[in-house]
């Protein structure tokens, strides 16, 4: 199966092995990301539904995408959060949609984007067309006996009505993720509370407070890992925390399926 | 063709002063089928009805049309004098010129004008009428209320209680419902058990009441007077009239970890089990998905201790077919699943309870015999925080919990708080509210108390988060008056969820063709008059299944309930409206399209045999209307596409007649 | 003056798209909001004083800047309001008039350090800035 | 002032339980409107057939209105949602059959309106006699 694939700037600089592990896991898998040719930030935020510039770049990619009657994915949970809200703005907002669209034909000559694009995060993808079942057949080094936590923050979640990927206050997708890879989810409380996000950049010590409260009770509950997909979750917990690895969740898959090794030297 | 008798009222001047009577009168006389045509002074006094009366008999009139005020007034009125004069009430029509013409009009000569268009409508219409007897339809002198909670007992025990027999079915082992789990009432305090037990008792005791335990409705046929109803007796495993209710089986049954639902899972019984001390019947139940010699074969041991003999593997399920003259529904209520607001963290930690979870911890008969430990170690709570509101006055968007409020959960937490402050005085108690809600008699008496005597603490404000971490439960919430977000380490949370109907009330709903809410509470009759009678007649409705109530409210529902009907059983027949739909069969095509639109079910399809005109026999689906639950409303005649359907009273030539009359 | 306050509130929640008449003061937001500590005026209050229309002291407030967009609000209002939209709809009041940016591209590099992700710097300069 | 004031023919159907309360209502309070409205009572607005507007047309009236209770008034609970789609359905055919869709009207009037009752026949009376006589439709089973 071919995907469009969205990486963002993160996973092309800071975040790099994340993208790595993505795409080898994906072949092994059965799925080719399809990079999309010259794809621009989506902005990090989705903002104000009253702005239409800050929503082309995701807008030219769910386009793309559109074309070639792929579904869209992204790794990053920012960057999927963006293309996920702007897809649901052109989907529900007739008025935002016809004014979005008029800037795209302006510029490009070719059909506007009629809002059919499905957009997913890598974890939707492994769940809702590759199978959690699957994955647990291909695994060759389970992670039997591991404990780990799976660190959901807000990007993926919420604003649930929009996101749908799971429910915001009891999600699994990252549990049943954890199981197929033969380790244990531990299930802590704070697994969707807010790290402190960009905050970070002008106030270090209240993100580092936030970090701590998660990490902390991730801890209590026995965790001896933290995985996440997002670059700017991972950073805010590697950081200010240092009581147990944080890694992201496509080092955890590859690792199962024991391409870990290629990966790194690649 | 008819013989019509005109009679036009002047009504004092009310008519006359706008209306030219005379005129009127002249003008009738003329109309086809006019045979006769007068006018007086009041028509609707005892000289007037004379007058008519006397017209009839001397000019042998066949109908009658009044020209006078609204038939809202005084139709009944002429009726009666019709029949008084020998004809049929039904021959009897009456032109509005009073409040349809002279008092909005002004003007003599149009005031005239319409009055005689009026009168030549209601002459048209009469030309067409044929004599009309209500029917009459026997009535079963037996109720069932559906559900044995405190609304199907008192219900039950009312209507026993003026002589009428009455059937409870209860699909759970014993009756009782949820009051039987409640440990305190507000706002007295008496013991639920106290008061509740002794009524079970009364049910049990009483020559007219039979309980159908563990039974279930299955099938509902029929209409007001005449229900044929299916009951489904689930087996039990257990003969109920051999059972002595000692409980040896229950201890000396090997499977031992089923979750105990009447403590809502917080302890186990096992897979024969009795739910409490105190149950009615009395007698011991097998659950078949935990039993081993249900499921496999292997064991027997309650069958080998019971000394009566009472266990019967092979038990079917039984169906009984009874009849009734009422229903009544008592399906009451249930709390909602907490796993939507999991930003409590109910499913994470035990610890974390909704309020009826914490009547069981506090009750004597409860998992803790009635001390007040916290689920997870069984250690005393010192800090214990409630929430409200959890599920209830969500708006729609919001997508999770009701949109209404639940009533009850300001009242049980301002109980459960004040009961704890009394017994454990070393213990912290917060309650997170929105609004307190305490109409009721002596029920804001009683919250005062809460916070003034006993010290609760009562904070505006709402809890954000829960997070379970060692042995605490970290709370996240907001005092607004204050301005702050607070931070407590609490032992125990409990959750007011809020509540909704049960499950069952929905399918029973659809058999019953009573209407629901979307909220699946059933719907009164009318929100004000009628508040106990569901708009399907001989359906009543007692508790909780009608919207969320407290116990002294549902007691004051269900014997209101009970006496409606008792008015409706002491009947020996009951009159209808002969104005109902009826079906041409001869040209009824069989489509269903009329039973699809009627909001009451009184048309059903059979298959009849019809002479054809070479002779032979053909077989066709033609509707029938039952007219004692046809309501009149005509919404099939209109839906009817072969033109079989029309109604009674109202015919289509009927009004078409009163059209041509008025645009001629 | 009162009138103005009146209508830049108007145009917030025109803009927002958030309607502050579906709040029921039950404070759960702020009860949620995981950035309480760092914000003067709290998520239930924005919306009161959208509503109200006293908006003066919510444009010079610097809980513009603290909220964490997390969205935690959001979701479990029982109302629907949506808190945070209306507090990005009062900030972007603010930085979109001349001069209002909250951060410009020469403070960045001050707050750098070598493994900060792209994301964030993006994220915040999109939030703060017109 | 014009001496032959052109006065349009009204057929107006009430349900028996809201609407001809209402009108009764108006007439207790006296309130006027013009005589050229006629009622015709009808248990409920759902047993007005729409071939009686059409009739009603036939035969020369310049305009129908049809008044029932308010929806989820309805004295048989469901009766008003039937009138309601069944008038939307015949006034849209109105049009393609040429009579101007304003000489109809759906009104909901509840036993305690009689003042709406009254305002309502007025404004409906004033929006027909505007539109003038009413092209009679042929019913061409009349026809010889």
């Amino acid at each position: 199966m071919k995907v469009s694939y969205f990486p963002g700037c993160t996973l092309k600089n800071k975040a790099k092995d994340l993208d790595v592990y993505a795409r080898k896991c994906a072949e092994i898998l059965g799925v080719t990301l399809e990079e999309i040719e010259n794809w621009q930030c989506c902005g990090g935020v989705f903002t104000s539904k009253d702005e239409v510039a800050t929503k082309l770049s995701s807008l030219r990619a769910l386009r793309y995408a559109q074309d070639r009657s792929q579904p869209l994915v992204s790794v990053c949970s920012a960057c999927h959060n963006v293309l996920k809200q702007t897809n649901y703005l052109m989907q529900n907002d007739q008025a935002f949609a016809n004014k979005a669209n008029l800037y795209m034909t302006s510029n490009e000559s070719c059909d506007p984007y009629d809002g059919t694009t499905a957009v997913y995060h890598y974890l939707e993808l492994l769940r809702d067309v590759v199978g959690f079942d699957k994955i647990a057949e291909k695994v060759t080094n389970p992670l039997t006996g591991r404990k780990i936590a799976p660190y959901y923050g807000c990007l993926l979640l919420r604003p649930n009505s929009v996101m749908q990927m799971d429910d915001p206050e009891n999600p699994t997708i990252f549990e049943d993720f954890i199981r197929a890879l033969g380790a244990e989810p531990v299930v802590y409380s704070m697994r969707n509370e807010c790290c402190g996000g960009y905050v970070t950049m002008e106030d270090p010590d209240f993100s580092k407070s936030k970090s701590n409260a998660v990490v902390n009770n991730a801890v209590s509950f026995g965790a001896e890992c933290v995985v996440t997909a997002c670059p700017l979750c991972k950073y805010n917990l590697d950081k200010n925390t240092h009581t147990i690895p944080v890694v992201y969740f496509t080092e955890l898959l590859a690792e199962a399926l024991g391409i870990k090794e290629d990966c790194d030297n690649a | 063709m008819q013989r019509i008798g005109v009679f036009v009222c002047w009504c004092g001047s009310n008519i006359a002063g706008t209306v030219d009577v005379q005129a009127v009168s002249d003008a009738l006389r003329n109309e086809p089928g006019v045979v006769f045509s007068t006018n007086y002074q009041y028509m609707c006094s005892q000289a007037g009805q004379d007058i008519i009366i006397q017209a009839v008999k001397e000019h042998n009139l066949t109908g009658i049309v009044v020209c006078s005020c609204s038939p809202r007034m005084h139709e009944a009125t002429f009726r009666k004098t019709a029949a008084a004069a020998g004809l049929n009430p039904y021959m009897v029509e009456i032109a509005n010129i009073r409040e349809q013409c002279s008092w909005v009009h002004k003007d003599m000569a149009s005031g005239t004008e319409k009055a005689i268009i009026l009168g030549k409508a209601a002459v048209a219409k009469v030309n067409l009428n044929a004599p009309l007897t209500p029917g009459e339809t026997p009535v079963t002198k037996r109720a069932l209320v559906i559900g044995g909670g405190i609304a199907g007992i008192q219900t039950a025990l009312d209507i026993a209680d003026a002589g009428f027999p009455v059937d409870i079915v209860e699909k759970n082992p014993t009756i009782g419902g949820k009051m039987a789990q409640l440990d305190k009432t507000f706002p007295t305090l008496d013991c639920a058990a106290c008061i509740l037990t002794p009524k079970m008792v009364d049910v049990a005791q009483n020559d007219n009441i039979r309980i159908f335990s563990y039974s279930e409705v299955e099938d509902i046929k029929g209409f007001v007077g005449n229900f044929d109803v299916k009951i489904r007796k689930k087996a039990r495993f257990v003969k109920e009239d051999i059972c002595t209710g000692c409980g040896l089986c229950t201890e000396k049954c090997p499977v031992r970890k089923v979750p105990n639902e009447f403590n809502l899972g917080m302890d186990n019984r096992r897979a024969i089990y009795i739910p409490f001390a105190q149950a009615v019947p009395k007698v011991a139940t097998i659950d078949p998905d935990a039993c081993n010699m249900l499921k496999s074969g292997k064991c027997g041991v309650c069958s080998k201790v019971c000394t009566a003999g009472a266990i019967d593997y092979k038990q079917q399920d039984e169906i009984l077919d009874e009849k009734y003259g009422a229903i009544v529904v008592a399906t009451g209520f249930n709390p909602i699943s907490m796993d939507k607001f999991d930003e409590y963290a109910y499913n994470q930690s035990k610890d974390v309870i909704t309020s009826l979870e914490f009547e069981r911890l506090t009750n004597a008969a409860g998992p803790t015999q009635g001390k007040l430990l916290r689920p997870s170690d069984l250690k005393h709570p010192h800090t214990i925080v409630f929430v409200q509101c959890v599920g209830s006055r969500c708006a729609s968007c919001a997508e999770k919990g009701k949109e209404y409020c639940s009533k009850i959960c300001c009242m049980y937490t301002a109980k459960h708080a004040m009961l704890i402050r009394d017994k454990y005085p070393d213990t912290e108690v917060y309650v997170f509210y929105i609004d307190v809600r305490t109409p009721g008699k002596n029920f804001d008496e009683f919250y005062r108390r809460a916070v003034e005597e006993y010290g609760v603490k009562y904070i505006k404000g709402m809890v954000g988060k829960v997070v379970p971490e060692g042995d605490k439960l970290k709370v996240q919430a907001s005092d607004l008056i204050a301005g702050k977000q607070l931070h407590i380490d609490a032992d125990l949370v409990v959750l007011a969820a809020a509540i909704e109907p049960d499950k069952s009330a929905r399918p029973l709903a659809t058999m019953l063709t009573a209407s629901m809410d979307t909220n699946d509470f059933f719907t009164e009759a009318h929100p004000k008059l009628r508040p106990v009678e569901s708009p399907t007649a001989g359906v009543f409705l007692s508790g909780a299944c009608q919207g969320p109530k407290d116990i002294p409210e549902t007691v004051s529902q269900a014997s209101a309930a009970a006496a409606k009907v008792i008015g409706l059983l002491v009947k020996d027949k009951l009159t209808g409206n002969p104005c109902v739909a009826s079906a041409n069969e001869m040209m009824c095509n069989g489509c269903s399209t009329c039973e699809r639109v009627c909001p009451y079910g009184a048309i059903t399809y059979i298959d009849k045999e019809f002479r054809m005109p070479d002779r032979t026999v053909a077989t066709r689906r033609v509707a029938q209307v039952n007219p004692a639950v046809c309501q009149g409303c005509g919404a099939c005649t209109v839906a009817c596409m072969s033109g079989a359907m029309d109604l009674r009273g109202f015919m289509s030539s009927q009004i078409i007649a009163e059209v041509d009359a008025i645009c001629k | 003056m009162h009138n103005d306050n009146r209508k830049i509130a108007d145009e917030i929640i025109l803009r927002s798209g958030v309607n502050p008449r579906k709040c029921m003061k039950c404070g759960k937001c702020t009860a949620t909001c995981p950035a309480f500590d760092r914000m003067e005026y709290h998520p239930h209050q924005f919306v009161y004083m959208v509503e109200t229309g006293d908006i003066e002291p919510l444009l010079e407030s610097k809980s513009l800047y603290t909220c964490l967009s997390c969205f935690a609000c959001v979701d479990r209002c029982p109302r629907g309001v949506e808190p945070a939209k209306l507090v990005e709809g009062v900030r972007n009041a603010v930085i979109r008039q001349q001069g209002k940016n909250h951060m410009t591209a020469d403070d960045v590099p001050g707050k750098l350090d070598s493994d900060l992700p792209q994301q964030a710097i993006v994220s915040a300069f999109r939030k703060y800035t017109k | 002032m014009q001496v032959n004031k052109y006065r349009p023919l009204i057929v107006a159907f009430c349900c028996n339980w809201c609407s001809y309360a209402g009108a009764d209502l108006a007439g207790n309070n006296r309130l006027n409107y013009p005589a050229d409205v006629k009622i015709i009572r009808v248990p409920c607005s759902c047993r007005v057939n729409p071939s009686f507007v059409l009739r009603a047309f036939q035969r020369g009236a310049d305009g129908v209105i049809i008044c029932g209770c308010h929806p989820g008034d309805c004295h048989y609970t469901s009766g008003n949602y039937y009138t309601r789609r069944r008038m939307a359905l015949l006034f849209s055919m109105l049009d393609y059959l040429g009579i101007e869709r304003e000489r109809t009207r759906l009104e909901w009037v509840s036993a305690a309106e009689g003042a709406k009752f009254a305002a309502t026949m007025n404004d409906f009376a004033e929006q027909v006699a505007a539109l003038g006589e009413n092209k009679r439709l042929e019913d061409l089973r009349c026809k010889r």
